[in-house]
């Protein structure tokens, strides 16, 4: 439907002012950003640098002090269901079953109203085939509270697919998983990705991760956030690619690049020098202080 | 239908006698009792137009309507004889003995009154003893542990005081005969839209008097459960009480010489008011007292 | 108050390193001391051997009191008086008549409380303009004596059940709404947003999320204020009652029946324990994915 | 009740991300709603003038309905009556005098919960044999009605201050201990454990972390608390008073002064608030860590 | 003073089973685990195996069931200064500031007792060598509320090391962070063992982070927690290491060797295989209701 050159999202000059009691804050500069149909797209960078931000007002939940944001042309106002986002934590519904949190978009008006029969019966078979898809079927009727934490993301994730929404926000949804965790995970959304079709914009700090998943690597800078610079990635299809790739010296190579990229936004590379010079200084006082 | 509030005073649990004895539905009055634990909420409920009748003593009958309200006194129910009594601890035989001690009672209530009369009568005021409020029970149940040297008190506690054998009446109601008068007070309108029922009421009253002067024990047995007290306790606070029948009601609502008639005992219980703060000026009594409900009854 | 949140019942990996939540905080965390442990573990037998000792010391030590002529039975009348003075209060036939009327007038002015109090605190804790609107008031309000408002009640609602059940409101009204608006600002905003996100309108995210999210600790706001709307039946009785449990202490109170207070006093705690304990029960029921699925 | 948690009141990434606590709860969600939406922003120029608005409201609506002739005055004085009532009390000479016995009555009996309430609630949060022991009993004792007590009071503690201060005692103590034990159960096990590694021992784990950690919270469990001492000053110069604004409203009730009533209660919940402002400023300076630093 | 053979810490044959209301669980099964003195050693091993319960253990913040711990050969009672213990997240105290933080020891009669003017003074000393040696000195004076993750995480180790424990437990300290802070913080906490001497028990989930910090990896697995395997890592002395040195093929194939080793102690490869069959089934489902 859409024009294939026009971008899914289209960031124009996007600026955001927090102003809060004790400060006002510039978080975010003057952001350009394409994001094409069907891409996966993944923003690293610095702690603080906006990443959540610029994800939240793409997905409605914040204002923006400048600039404007279009969604296949569209300039949004506020939150859609065409953009779903996936948290960090805490966004399940405790009070629900799994089962019941993945349907629950389904007792939404914006997605019942003028819906015939036939899409509710369609909505019964997705959930089913959304529970099978992320291997829930054993625990389809737990509360979520039951569910280790890599569990629950899946039931997360199936919640947001659930109404086929065309762009996925997903901030950091796998940071607090542990790193075994994190690689299944990371095959589970490569095949949601390529069964769905959706786009996906996605936030975190592991490199890996990025490059692991996206087909373009956004690098943001603080002070204030802006795009520092931006990577295609080449790897193999996505069913294709396996934990292995990880190791492989091209990955390694682009890992590198980025890493050095926001080590140097950050002042990381300045800490570690400072480090040492530190070390050399206090390496005096310790030898007096155990002379006592 | 009226309502009459009533509360913890053997001249007005008299009036389960009416209901129980069936002098209501004798005299064709339709009238529901309603009782108040608290019997200053019972005049406040009439002050507020939620009742049309109390029974309620002069005292508290003078500031409502020192407010304007429309309230009329048609019954006398019975004066105290004994019933109210200024108890005071063994130590203490005189009024002498009493300077400067704690007296415990609530203000401006009968018991107030009447231990500031006993105190003039005997050439003493308020000042010369420390006056300390609280409620009647609380006043003999602080007498009788000893944490006060006097209480205002009406019975039962008059005589729960005596047979604790902690404290003795010092001055009691029988020695100011008309000072406490208790009253059955209406408002108005209420009058006027129930007469009948009124007139039955004062009619069921009169009977319930002769009713208690024939049988003293059955009297008190049918009213003691009302108020958690065995009968034979109760029969003595009974004999406190000097209940009111159609003849003394007559002698009281009529201005005379008689000690028991409300145009004497007004303008003492007014001046004692006046004096607590509580009123600023005297209602008049032909203003609120209205005969005629106890003149028809009487024929 | 609430001891129950939503979040992290089960020790997940990120709960647990994360959550200082009731979850977490209840773990047993050094033995070494054994039962005097900080925040050691007590096997449940222990548990309630020791809350039994403790309740036998409390009658021990009371009825010892009261026998040992030391103190005058009218200041601390002993046990068997007390149980004697409610048979005897039974006997008389009004101690169920009483009990029933009073939990009929302390659980309509708590349901009242409660119906008013939930949708308020649901919008107060939901809408900044609400908020501002109602909180200071309400604020002001949960500084009113209830007992003061005894002659109040009398003109403004008479003499009728609907005046008892005035004053059970009044003290509860209040505490109600600020606690459940405590409740209600306490829902994770994730959740909020999460339904934000899938295009829940304003009307939804207040009745779908807010309000089921809250839900626990709004039973257990309510648990706790049903206990005060108890300590306030005696208040209630004051206007123009003649049967109640408070009714009857009033009336116990005018005679210095220190035995039939004693009585209604236990009465009325026994009583308030068990709904206690009934909302418990209805927590457990309500809510399992609290109490572990 | 507590809005204040010790955890994360700096959005630092790690709080944001997963703590559900009151700094990110109170966060704005959605703007897209302006003024109503859910758990929008409200700038403080308009909160205040709302709350102001909903002030004047209240006032103007009582002005008129009592002066509408609608309502009688014994059953609604205006509002110019309350404070010609006010200033007749201040004329004779006792407003100052009943406000200054009645705040030294609430503030006595408040400290004295207190300050056996702080102890015996950190020993029960912390000790699972000592909550056993006295748990259950408090538990059991915080449906006791004060009013009940009345008599009891009088028997047992006689006349004076003591009474007033008793009876503010037994309404606040039970509620206070419960609460404070509450309070010190959150705080996070990993704090305790901490001191435990560096070799605190039990007395120093209680006084130096538990206490500390916990002391925040008790602050505003006081401040609640107060709130509910000044509810109970009504019932605590029920015993044997002759001065205090409970008097005053006790002996305003006998004559019916409505005036006087309305006088004493707003009186009452303007010295609460004041009350209540006042701990809140003391939180504010002496807990500044969690106020931003 | 410890003679060279005597292993710092000796667990043997230790077993730990939880008895809760609900159910009995049989965490540790005989576990051998020797730490030499000033090794530097690491736990990985699939979430929920038990790394957690075992370094508690050591800690003396949890009894065991069987089998004993020495710490230079004698057996523990309960938790002592010994050995500190530095969790991810919420031990600091947020009424002290960064100072007294870190000089909070010095209030607890175990460190005082016995103490002379000579050690109050060179224990202010210590403390802001320390201060200086986690670079906080600008910091001196906040409440960690105001710091970030990873100033939070100096201040707590920092307070750990302030009495000089022999041994420092650490469960997961870095886990709370994003990428870049930790690399930051690798770097310190290499500092900080080279100039301390103390021997360093760290759980952790990362694998990178494990090979990079530790002198052997010993991988746990589970049902119920027992030791699978121990890895001598052989890398150049701490001080020389770098971040480059994550993407050197030596350190690269030992990453491979461990993961692969949890992954098999978890089910993870179950896993990952399990999700490409169910991948084929559910396209054909997909495909279905895209006809719609
Ligand atoms: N509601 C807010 N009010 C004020 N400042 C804010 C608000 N939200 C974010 N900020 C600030 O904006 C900046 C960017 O925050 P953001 O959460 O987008 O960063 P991030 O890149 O996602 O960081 P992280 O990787 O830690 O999640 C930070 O400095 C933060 O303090
Ligand atoms: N107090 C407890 N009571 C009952 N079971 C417990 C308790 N503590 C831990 N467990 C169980 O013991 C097992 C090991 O837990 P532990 O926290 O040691 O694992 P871990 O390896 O540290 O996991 P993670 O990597 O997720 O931190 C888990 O299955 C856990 O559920
Ligand atoms: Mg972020
Ligand atoms: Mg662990």
């Amino acid at each position: 439907m859409t024009h294939a050159s026009t971008p899914k999202i289209a960031v124009r000059g996007l600026g955001k002012h927090f102003i809060t009691r004790e400060r006002a804050f510039h978080a975010l500069d003057a952001i350009d950003l394409d994001v094409r149909p069907n891409e996966f797209l993944a923003l690293v960078g610095a702690s603080g640098c906006g990443k959540s931000t610029l994800l939240r007002i793409i997905g409605g939940l914040e204002t923006l002090t400048e600039g404007e944001i279009r969604i296949d042309g569209q300039p949004i106002h506020g939150p859609g269901k065409d953009r779903v986002m996936v948290f960090q934590d805490y966004s399940l519904y405790p009070w629900l079953t799994v089962i019941e949190n993945i349907r629950f978009c389904r007792q939404l008006d914006a997605h019942v109203r003028d819906a015939s029969t036939a899409d509710a019966a369609s909505a019964v078979d997705r959930s089913y085939a959304l529970l099978a898809l992320m291997g829930l079927e054993k625990v389809k009727n737990s509360y979520p509270n039951a569910l280790s934490g890599g569990m629950r993301q899946r039931v997360a994730i199936a919640r947001a697919l659930m109404s086929r929404p065309e762009v996925l926000l997903m901030d950091e949804p796998f940071g607090a998983l542990d790193a075994q965790t994190r690689e299944v995970m990371h095959d589970l959304i490569l095949h949601v990705f390529e069964l769905e079709k959706t786009t996906i914009v996605f936030v975190t700090h592991d490199v890996d991760e990025a490059i692991y998943l996206a087909d373009r690597v956004v690098v943001l800078a603080p002070n204030p956030g802006h795009v520092d610079s931006i990577y295609d990635i080449d790897l193999p299809p996505p069913l294709e690619r396996n934990q292995d790739l990880k190791l492989a010296p091209d990955f390694l190579a682009q890992k590198k690049t980025i890493l050095d990229r926001i080590r140097q936004t950050t002042g990381v590379q300045r800490d570690l020098e400072m480090l040492e010079r530190m070390t050399r200084h206090l390496r005096n006082t310790a030898q007096t202080n155990q002379g006592d | 239908e009226i309502t009459l509030g009533i509360s913890d005073w053997p001249g007005w649990v008299a009036w389960y006698i009416a209901q129980e004895k069936g002098y209501f539905k004798k005299y064709d009055a339709h009238v529901k009792l309603v009782w108040f634990p608290n019997y200053i909420d019972s005049v406040n409920a009439l002050s507020a137009g939620q009742l049309d009748a109390n029974s309620q003593a002069l005292i508290d009958t003078l500031a409502p309507l020192e407010k304007g309200l429309p309230l009329k006194t048609i019954l006398v129910t019975d004066n105290s004889a004994g019933n109210d009594a200024l108890m005071v601890s063994n130590s203490i035989k005189t009024f002498a003995d009493l300077k400067g001690k704690t007296i415990g009672l609530e203000q401006y209530s009968i018991e107030n009154y009447l231990a500031d009369t006993a105190l003039h009568r005997h050439g003493m005021t308020q000042k010369d003893v420390k006056i300390v409020n609280m409620s009647t029970g609380d006043a003999a149940a602080a007498l009788i542990s000893g944490r006060i040297d006097g209480a205002g008190v009406w019975n039962p506690w008059i005589n729960r005081i005596t047979n604790s054998h902690k404290g003795h009446p010092l001055f009691t109601s029988k020695d100011a005969p008309g000072l406490i008068p208790d009253l059955v007070v209406a408002r108005e309108a209420a009058i006027k839209a129930h007469r009948k029922d009124f007139e039955g009421m004062v009619k069921a009253w009169f009977a319930v008097v002769r009713f208690v002067h024939a049988h003293p024990e059955a009297a008190a047995k049918i009213m003691a459960p009302h108020v958690g007290l065995q009968p034979k306790e109760y029969a003595l606070s009974l004999a406190g009480t000097r209940l009111f029948g159609a003849k003394l009601n007559r002698e009281a609502m009529k201005p005379g010489h008689s000690p028991v008639s409300l145009y004497n005992s007004t303008p003492d219980t007014a001046k004692f008011l006046i004096k607590a703060g509580a009123i600023s000026k005297m209602p008049e009594p032909a203003m609120f007292i209205d005969p005629s409900l106890v003149e028809h009854a009487s024929k | 108050m609430s001891a129950i949140r939503e979040t992290s019942l089960t020790p997940t990996p990120a709960a647990l390193a994360t959550a200082p939540s009731a979850g977490k905080a209840t773990r047993p965390v050094a033995k070494g001391d054994g039962l005097w442990a900080v925040r050691g573990d007590l096997p449940r037998w222990q548990y309630v051997s020791i809350a039994l000792f403790s309740f036998l010391l409390m009658l021990g030590s009371w009825w010892g009191l009261s026998d040992s002529g030391w103190v005058p039975q009218l200041f601390l009348p002993s046990p068997p008086q007390v149980v004697h003075r409610l048979a005897q209060w039974y006997g008389q036939g009004n101690l169920i008549n009483d009990t029933q009327i009073s939990i009929f007038r302390v659980t309509a002015g708590f349901v009242l409380s409660a119906a008013m109090a939930i949708p308020l605190g649901l919008y107060i804790g939901s809408f900044r303009p609400v908020q501002a609107f109602f909180e200071p008031m309400v604020e002001f309000a949960r500084y009113l004596p209830a007992v003061a408002f005894v002659p109040l009640v009398l003109l403004w609602v008479g003499i009728g059940e609907g005046a008892k059940i005035s004053i059970i409101w009044i003290g509860t009204f209040f505490q109600m709404v600020l606690m459940i608006s405590e409740n209600v600002r306490h829902v994770p905003a994730a959740q909020i947003e999460a339904a934000q996100t899938m295009g829940a309108n304003r009307g939804e995210i207040v009745s779908r999320v807010i309000f089921r999210s809250a839900l626990p600790d709004i039973v257990d706001t309510l648990r706790v204020t049903l206990g005060w709307a108890w300590t306030y039946l005696v208040v209630a009785e004051m206007v123009a009652a003649n049967s109640g449990l408070g009714y009857a202490i009033l009336q116990a109170q005018r005679f210095l029946q220190t035995g039939k207070i004693f009585g209604g006093i236990l009465l009325i705690g026994t009583i308030g324990l068990i709904m206690d304990q009934l909302f418990r029960l209805l927590h457990r029921r309500a809510f399992p994915w609290l109490h572990r699925a």
